[in-house]
């Protein structure tokens, strides 16, 4: 199989949780797509490592570590957006707007 | 590998697939039965209601499918089949004997217990599904389920990637030596406790618990798909059963003429241990929710992290 | 089918297989079943009772500091099974063992805080 | 290759030894009343590993494969690790009483302040993707929770949400760069990658693209403008420490980070980042310093402020496109953000002593009217570490790190960048100033100050009299540049 | 190896700090007391060495910051000699001054402390022989200034103070970016050796732009037209003795850097742009005439006048001529004794009329107060630059080296300035004299006469008559300024350091 097909499909993944992140107003979500974009990460370190044939294999090695960061952020994200939803009964990212700039603030 | 092999391979599968969950099932009727000082079925089929299960399934087939209005039709139909097929695939790579196994992967164990952690969601989907609030705590009470017992499991299931050096399923049977029946006597009964408990089979059956919650995330199903759910417990039964024999007691390894009667040594034990697991359910009240965490937490994880120890230490000094 | 994605074909193929089994399964019973619908039989069932309130009503998520626990220490089985797999491999050794334990060690802190801070016991 | 590498322990020894007492530390919590001392302590006893490997003198790497190593330390580290463990000890301090007036959990507190120091420790002396990556994301996970750690605080809260949600889309878009690099060089470990690079190669365009996404990653993290946004929102919702925390340390990992990436691995790409830097860099500080001249709360300020420095911690960095030796252009980078952090923390430690007025961490700037009344040590103090900021004498540690940063502009070409920043520099010291001259002004009847707790007190102590130190002798930190 | 000139700066930083340990009533007598010491130390240090064939003295040179190439380098020479005594001078006048009990000063302490860092500031730049060193200490004038102004200024003090700290914050950005595109350039920030070197190592364009920066940035604080506007504002608004520092020194800080850095370092560079600095200078002396004019504040009109006289100066420079250098020098003095007393004046006037505003007090000031009024003829008379006063020597000087510029130099064109800077003149001479008019001469307005004006007191005496008696003596012997210039400046000029 050509290094090509799960690289593109590596950037598909990506580009989509770019678009989540950028278009979602949900906070899991935005989460969510942010897991896409990490795993999309991951394919394309698992493809690199083999197609190189690392000898240390590096690729595998992040990948593992990726997997760990990710889980870890998950934990903390969901945390954190439950702690918000429990003081504001909301997780949309827009609606977190106590500590933006006052309007005599902004330049 | 011919297509003829890949064919053959698929059919096998398939139908152990097929067969050993009702087998097992109809075990569960009949030894129930017994334990409880009845006969269970008696009529279908004629000996001893042998068909009794295939009689079951023929009903189902024919019976009414009812989705509820208040139900998110296209989850609610998917989920028995989220249930089910980890099952399956999780089969395929079990071997029965030397050599036999239908695929031989490298990392076989981790494959297994990744694959059979998905199972668990087809519950959470039927529950969160359903519209029905019995349902979403059922499935809610499964994942946590999920949650708890998944880490003894898998670090019960590393003890004896540890001790074997691999994560090969074929390799672990392999290095096996009947002395591991002792020194890993603990995660034994971790992985078979934590894996009961991921099948929400009795006394784990908390998210199931029909005196509270009627039938959990099943409560809304009826005809066919309910009948997917019940097949899935089953072939987890078997499963769990096929998975602790290959990692703890020696798959298809026996007494004697392993490499010739290796699939019947290795049926042996797991019909032994789903006896087992009927017995339990028989003979045991169902834990309470605190208890269910507590056991995991407090007992299986560490439990297993000592086991771990021990396991290295012995590697290490023994090498 | 051969070699390392032989192997994950031959897997693909049979949950291609499943998935035309269940289809198959739920086609007979599209074919044998009888579909008489009324808004009776389509109510959420409660008992028997007429619902009260939403399905989807709010529940307490008690279980969710579970859930964090496990994603913490589940995903550190990451790092447990390669090692699990070569630290009793010549070369490695003692040391080898020595760092693992201090990995388990910190995840054995992790339970000891989390029970000493009440989380484990049920409130 | 045996199969073990070996493990220089003294080496490790710092980040080891800060782990070890974030677990002691969460540990002894639940058994003890009191761990302010376990976790000083901690700092100090890393402290004094790394007095034992500044004597030591030589540079050691560990965790070495065919001649590349994965932790390093060598007088970069040393600087940035130093500077990281003072500013460390200075958080712990100034936190003690902010944790007990708002009742945070000291045990938790603790444990994720030397957890993310252990980190920032780690980033200094990692020499290959996989470690500066993890170490980063040490440094990012327990600051995700401090920031949330007032946990009624629906602010709190928020200022968490918003951190983390930037921080791990910046993770990801860097770790997506991180993999291209990966795929065009075939390595992780910095130095082969530079090698690589330095090659022509017909993935020179993918690993183009990746170079620029994690310096997008790096943005975020050192919270260049546009990068920037989350930067004051988070400041303000946090404690005042964390805040203290984000805006030195972490920053000053950051810039560890990016300097190690920039200066070893990505050098032969120069042309492609430099004026990518260069641009961030110019758009910070002048987005920063616009911005906080309308600042009314003074951990607003300090965040638009922060941003504007690292717009001129950015700069050296951007003059690499003109062709100028690399070494001297990082070494300025890493002098001022050696300077700043110890004056910045100056800063937060005299406004923790303010304390939370109003809802503000460290309260208006109205709020400082006459301080120099009743607390004219403090006054001072701030005073001093405000023009410190400002780049003016009396505060020469400022000046001498903005002229660095100057020099290494000029020196690669970059005219129109030190103009920029020279213009920066003046609108920086209105709000410096204008935050001073209240200090001195008269007070007004209503504002109590109150006595100095001595933690504090120590804290901003121990911040004066490093910045006066760096005030006189620069040199301990300027020059330094990574490798020598 | 010399300590005295560490001495210089040292004695008033450790004063300023012992100032804020010891009671509020002492402190001005402390202040005087350090002053003092200084300015003997100054004079002493004056007079330990010869003049002749220039070159610098009393040098101290230790590395200081060797990443950056900062030295400990200092020194004096003919150039810095006057002004240091100049700056040494006008702190003790000005501490006795504000040690009079009428001054009613308050939160001495302070004040007193501030004074002395200033001094620091202006002593430490004019003996700087390191760039940086010199910024450093340009730049430590401003707070303490910026702080005299806000605290103890007039009703419009706290815009006057802002304005005057971004405008001379600006100048010393710019300023700093161009010292060190003379680094970049040349990896040197002494002063001596730069000058040595003589531009060698810098390209002509890097001249012109390291030229425009420095010169661009002392310019605001000379100030030069048009970066003049802060000046008015801060001078009128500032306490008397603030006043006098800032016309008295401050302005001199950039012509001497002028002087000492640009025109040495940056031969190519000043030839290039000497041109347009002798137009800003002489259209800074038309539009300052015509804008006193206009005034009817006495401060204003006198701060206007400042910005006449830096004129002259920056005429003087922009010849590149060693006489219009030494008429530049000279200048410069004059204008610092000159200006310092009728600030002093003015100030004193302020405290007894209550205003400075011309039409407010009214004529008949020397009929009412005949001292303080003989005073201020003296000072006006010696600003417009009557023969026999200081003020005469310098702008005369100054036109006459127009006459004659640099050989490079475009002759008809400095012509035209000799002549539109002889008008500026003579309409200096024309709103000094309507000054008089309007507040010495005259009668005595209405309402003032019953209530017995003051006349100058003793005390006013000690701070005011040392400036009188220079401005003589100056007017008369200006060898006393030109000599040890002279040859300094010669030294210079040809290039050999």
């Amino acid at each position: 199989m050509h290094v090509a097909y799960p690289v593109v499909l590596a950037a598909m993944l990506f580009s989509i949780g770019v678009y989540g992140v950028l278009a979602r107003r949900n906070a899991i979500l935005v989460l969510m797509s942010v897991e896409l974009m990490l795993n999309a990460v991951n394919l394309n370190l698992v493809v690199f490592d083999v197609w190189l044939a690392d000898r240390l294999g590096s690729g595998q090695v992040l990948t593992l570590f990726v997997i760990v960061i990710a889980a870890a952020e998950v934990g903390l994200g969901l945390a954190i957006v439950l702690q918000v939803f429990r003081n504001r009964a909301t997780i949309a990212i827009d609606a977190m707007t106590e500590l933006n700039e006052r309007d005599e603030e902004k330049l | 590998m011919t297509i003829l092999e890949v064919v053959l391979r698929l059919v096998l599968v398939v139908a152990a697939f097929l067969i050993l969950p009702l087998l097992v099932g109809q075990m569960e009727h009949k030894a129930m039965a017994h334990m409880q000082a009845r006969l269970g079925p008696m009529h279908a089929g004629g000996f001893h209601g042998w068909a009794q299960l295939i009689a079951d399934g023929v009903k189902f087939v024919q019976k009414e499918h009812v989705v509820p209005t208040e139900a998110d039709r296209r989850v609610f139909s998917l989920a028995p089949a989220v249930a089910l097929l980890p099952y399956m695939i999780v089969l395929v790579v079990i071997p029965v004997g030397p050599g036999l196994v239908a695929v031989n992967l490298d990392i076989g164990l981790f494959f297994v217990l990744a694959v059979m952690s998905v199972s668990v969601l087809g519950s959470v989907m039927a529950g969160w599904s359903s519209g029905n609030k019995y349902s979403l705590l059922g499935g809610l009470r499964s994942a946590a389920q999920l949650m708890a017992y998944e880490l003894p499991l898998v670090l019960a299931a590393s003890s004896v990637a540890m001790a074997a050096g691999t994560l090969s399923l074929s390799g672990i049977v392999e290095a096996w030596s009947p002395w591991w029946l002792l020194w890993q006597a603990p995660a034994l009964l971790i992985f078979f406790v934590a894996g009961l408990a991921e099948l929400a089979r009795p006394p784990f059956d908390m998210p199931v618990a029909d005196s509270e919650i009627v039938l959990g995330p099943y409560t809304e199903y009826t005809g066919l798909r309910f009948a997917l759910f019940l097949l899935a417990e089953y072939a987890g039964i078997v499963v769990l059963c096929a998975l602790t024999a290959v990692l703890f007691l020696g798959g298809w390894r026996g007494p004697f003429a392993s490499d010739d009667l290796g699939p019947v040594w290795f049926l042996a034990k797991v019909f032994v241990l789903a006896f087992v697991v009927i017995w339990l359910r028989v003979s045991n009240p169902r834990l309470r929710a605190d208890q269910l965490q507590k056991l995991a937490w407090q007992v299986l994880v560490p439990l297993s992290l000592a086991q771990l120890a021990l396991t290295g230490v012995v590697k290490v000094v023994a090498s | 089918m051969q070699g390392y994605f032989g192997a994950y074909g031959l897997i693909a193929l049979l949950l291609v297989v499943g998935a035309v089994f269940v289809a198959v399964a739920l086609s007979a019973n599209r074919l044998l079943r009888p579909a008489r619908p009324t808004p009776q039989k389509l109510l959420t069932y409660e008992c028997g009772v007429d619902p009260v309130g939403g399905g989807w009503a709010q529940s307490y998520v008690r279980y969710y500091v579970f859930t964090f626990l496990y994603v913490v220490f589940a995903v550190d089985a990451v790092f447990l099974f390669p090692w699990a797999t070569v630290f009793a491999a010549p070369g490695f050794g003692l040391a080898t063992l020595i760092e693992m334990f201090v990995f388990l060690g910190f995840l054995a802190v992790g339970i000891l805080y989390a029970w000493r801070k009440g989380v484990l016991s049920w409130a | 290759m045996p199969a073990v590498q070996d493990i220089d322990y003294l080496a490790i020894a710092p980040p080891l030894i800060l782990a070890l007492a974030a677990i002691l530390v969460l540990v002894a919590e639940t058994f003890l009343p009191r761990v302010d001392a376990l976790a000083i302590g901690g700092i100090v006893l890393a402290g004094g590993a790394e007095i034992a490997l500044t004597a030591g003198g030589r540079t050691r790497g560990t965790f070495c494969v065919d001649g590349s190593c994965s932790f390093v330390v060598d007088d970069f580290t040393l600087l940035f690790q130093s500077v990281m463990l003072i500013a460390g000890v200075i958080v712990v301090l100034m936190a003690q009483v902010e944790i007990r007036d708002t009742r945070l959990p000291a045990g938790e507190f603790y444990f994720l302040i030397l957890g993310a120091l252990s980190g920032a420790l780690t980033l200094a002396a990692g020499r290959d993707l996989v470690t500066l990556l993890v170490s980063l994301e040490v440094v990012s996970l327990p600051l995700f929770a401090l920031v949330a750690l007032r946990r009624y605080d629906g602010r709190s809260s928020e200022a968490g949400v918003k951190m983390f949600l930037v921080s791990v889309v910046s993770t990801a878009v860097m770790l997506f760069g991180i993999s291209l690099v990966y795929g065009a060089t075939g390595t992780l470990f910095l130095d082969r990658i530079g090698a690589v690079l330095a090659t022509p190669s017909p993935l020179e365009s993918v690993a183009g693209v990746g170079v620029v996404l994690v310096l997008v990653g790096f943005g975020f993290k050192v919270s260049a403008v546009p990068f920037h946004f989350w930067a004051p929102d988070t400041y303000q919702g946090s404690p005042v420490a964390v805040a203290a925390f984000l805006s030195v340390v972490s920053k000053a990992a950051g810039f560890a980070g990016l300097a190690l990436v920039l200066s070893i691995a990505f050098a032969p790409f120069a042309d492609v980042w430099g004026p990518l830097v260069a641009v961030l860099a110019a758009v910070s500080m002048t987005v920063g310093n616009l911005v906080a001249l309308r600042q009314k709360t003074v951990i607003r300020l300090l965040a638009w402020s922060s941003i504007a420095q690292a717009g001129y911690m950015l700069a050296p960095l951007g003059a690499a496109g003109g062709g100028a030796p690399l070494g001297e252009l990082v070494a300025a980078t890493i002098g001022y953000v050696a300077i700043y952090a110890l004056m910045n923390i100056g800063v937060f430690a005299v406004i923790s002593f303010v304390g939370w007025v109003g809802r503000h961490g460290g309260g208006m700037l109205d709020d400082y009217r006459g301080l120099a009344r009743t607390n004219p040590l403090v006054a001072v103090a701030l005073a001093f570490f405000l023009a410190c900021l400002a780049g003016l004498p009396p505060g020469l540690a400022g000046l001498f790190a903005k002229i660095v940063v100057f020099q290494g502009t000029i020196l690669g070409g970059y005219g129109w960048l030190a103009v920029i920043m020279a213009v920066n520099t003046v609108i920086g010291l209105f709000y410096y100033l204008a935050w001073a001259s209240r200090l001195f002004a008269a007070r007004p009847e209503t504002v109590q100050f109150g006595q100095v707790k001595r933690p504090v007190g120590v804290a901003i102590g121990v911040a004066a009299l490093g910045t006066v130190l760096i005030s006189v002798l620069p040199q301990v930190v300027l020059g330094v540049s990574i490798g020598g | 190896m010399s300590v005295l000139p560490v001495l210089f700066f040292a004695i008033p930083l450790i004063g300023c700090i012992a100032v804020l340990a010891v009671p509020e009533r002492i402190a001005v007598v402390l202040g005087i007391v350090i002053t003092a010491v200084t300015f003997v130390l100054t004079v002493v240090a004056a007079m330990s060495f010869s003049y002749v064939g220039g070159g610098m003295h009393l040098v101290t040179d230790l590395s200081w910051i060797p990443p950056i190439g900062l030295r400990f380098h200092l020194g004096i020479d003919g150039v810095s000699v006057p002004l240091v005594i100049l700056t040494a001078l006008l702190c003790l006048l000005g501490m006795i001054y504000v040690a009079r009990r009428e001054a009613g000063l308050e939160r001495p302490r302070a004040f007193v402390s501030l004074l002395l860092l200033t001094e620091v500031g202006m002593l430490g730049t004019f003996i700087s022989l390191d760039l940086l060193l010199f910024f450093v200490f340009f730049e430590v004038v401003l707070i303490p200034m910026y702080a005299l102004i806000a605290g103890w200024g007039g009703a419009g003090r706290v815009r006057a103070a802002r304005q005057f700290i971004l405008y001379t914050l600006l100048g010393s950005g710019v300023l700093l970016v161009g010292l060190l595109v003379i680094y970049g350039n040349t990896s040197t920030l002494d002063m001596v050796e730069l000058a040595a070197r003589d531009g060698a190592g810098m390209s002509r364009a890097v001249q012109i732009i390291a030229f425009v920066l420095v010169a661009g940035g002392l310019a605001v604080k000379v100030p030069m037209w048009p970066l003049h506007t802060w000046l008015p504002d801060a001078h009128s608004e500032a306490p008397t003795v603030g006043s006098v520092l800032l016309a008295g020194v401050l302005l001199k800080m950039g012509t001497y850097g002028l002087i000492r850095i640009a025109l040495p370092t940056l031969p190519e560079g000043a030839l290039a742009v000497a041109p347009f600095l002798g137009a800003l200078g002489v259209i800074g002396i038309v539009y300052a005439a015509l804008a006193c004019l206009a005034q009817r504040n006495l401060k204003r009109l006198i701060a206007f006048s400042s910005v006449g006289h830096m004129g002259f100066v920056l005429l003087g420079i922009s010849t590149l001529t060693a006489a219009g250098v030494n008429a530049a020098l000279l200048a410069n003095i004059a204008h610092g004794l000159i200006t310092g007393l009728l600030f002093f004046l003015v100030g004193g006037m302020a405290e007894r009329f209550g205003s400075t505003d011309m039409d407010k007090i009214g004529g008949g000031t020397l009929t009412l107060a005949p001292r303080l009024g003989v005073l201020l003829i003296i000072a006006a008379v010696a600003s417009f630059g009557l023969p026999g006063l200081a003020g005469f020597w310098g702008e005369m000087l100054a036109m006459l080296a127009a006459f004659n510029p640099a050989e490079s130099l475009d002759r008809g064109l400095y012509l035209a300035y000799m002549v539109i800077a002889g008008i500026g003149a003579v309409l200096t001479a024309a709103y000094f004299l309507v000054m008089l008019r309007k507040v010495a001469q005259g009668t005595v307005a209405a309402w003032r006469r019953d209530g017995g004006i003051m006349d100058v007191t003793r005390s006013e005496m000690v701070a005011w008559v040392p400036l009188v008696v220079l401005v003589l003596v100056v007017g008369i012997w200006p060898g006393l300024v030109l000599g040890p210039t002279a040859e300094t400046v010669s030294a210079y000029l040809s290039g050999g350091g």
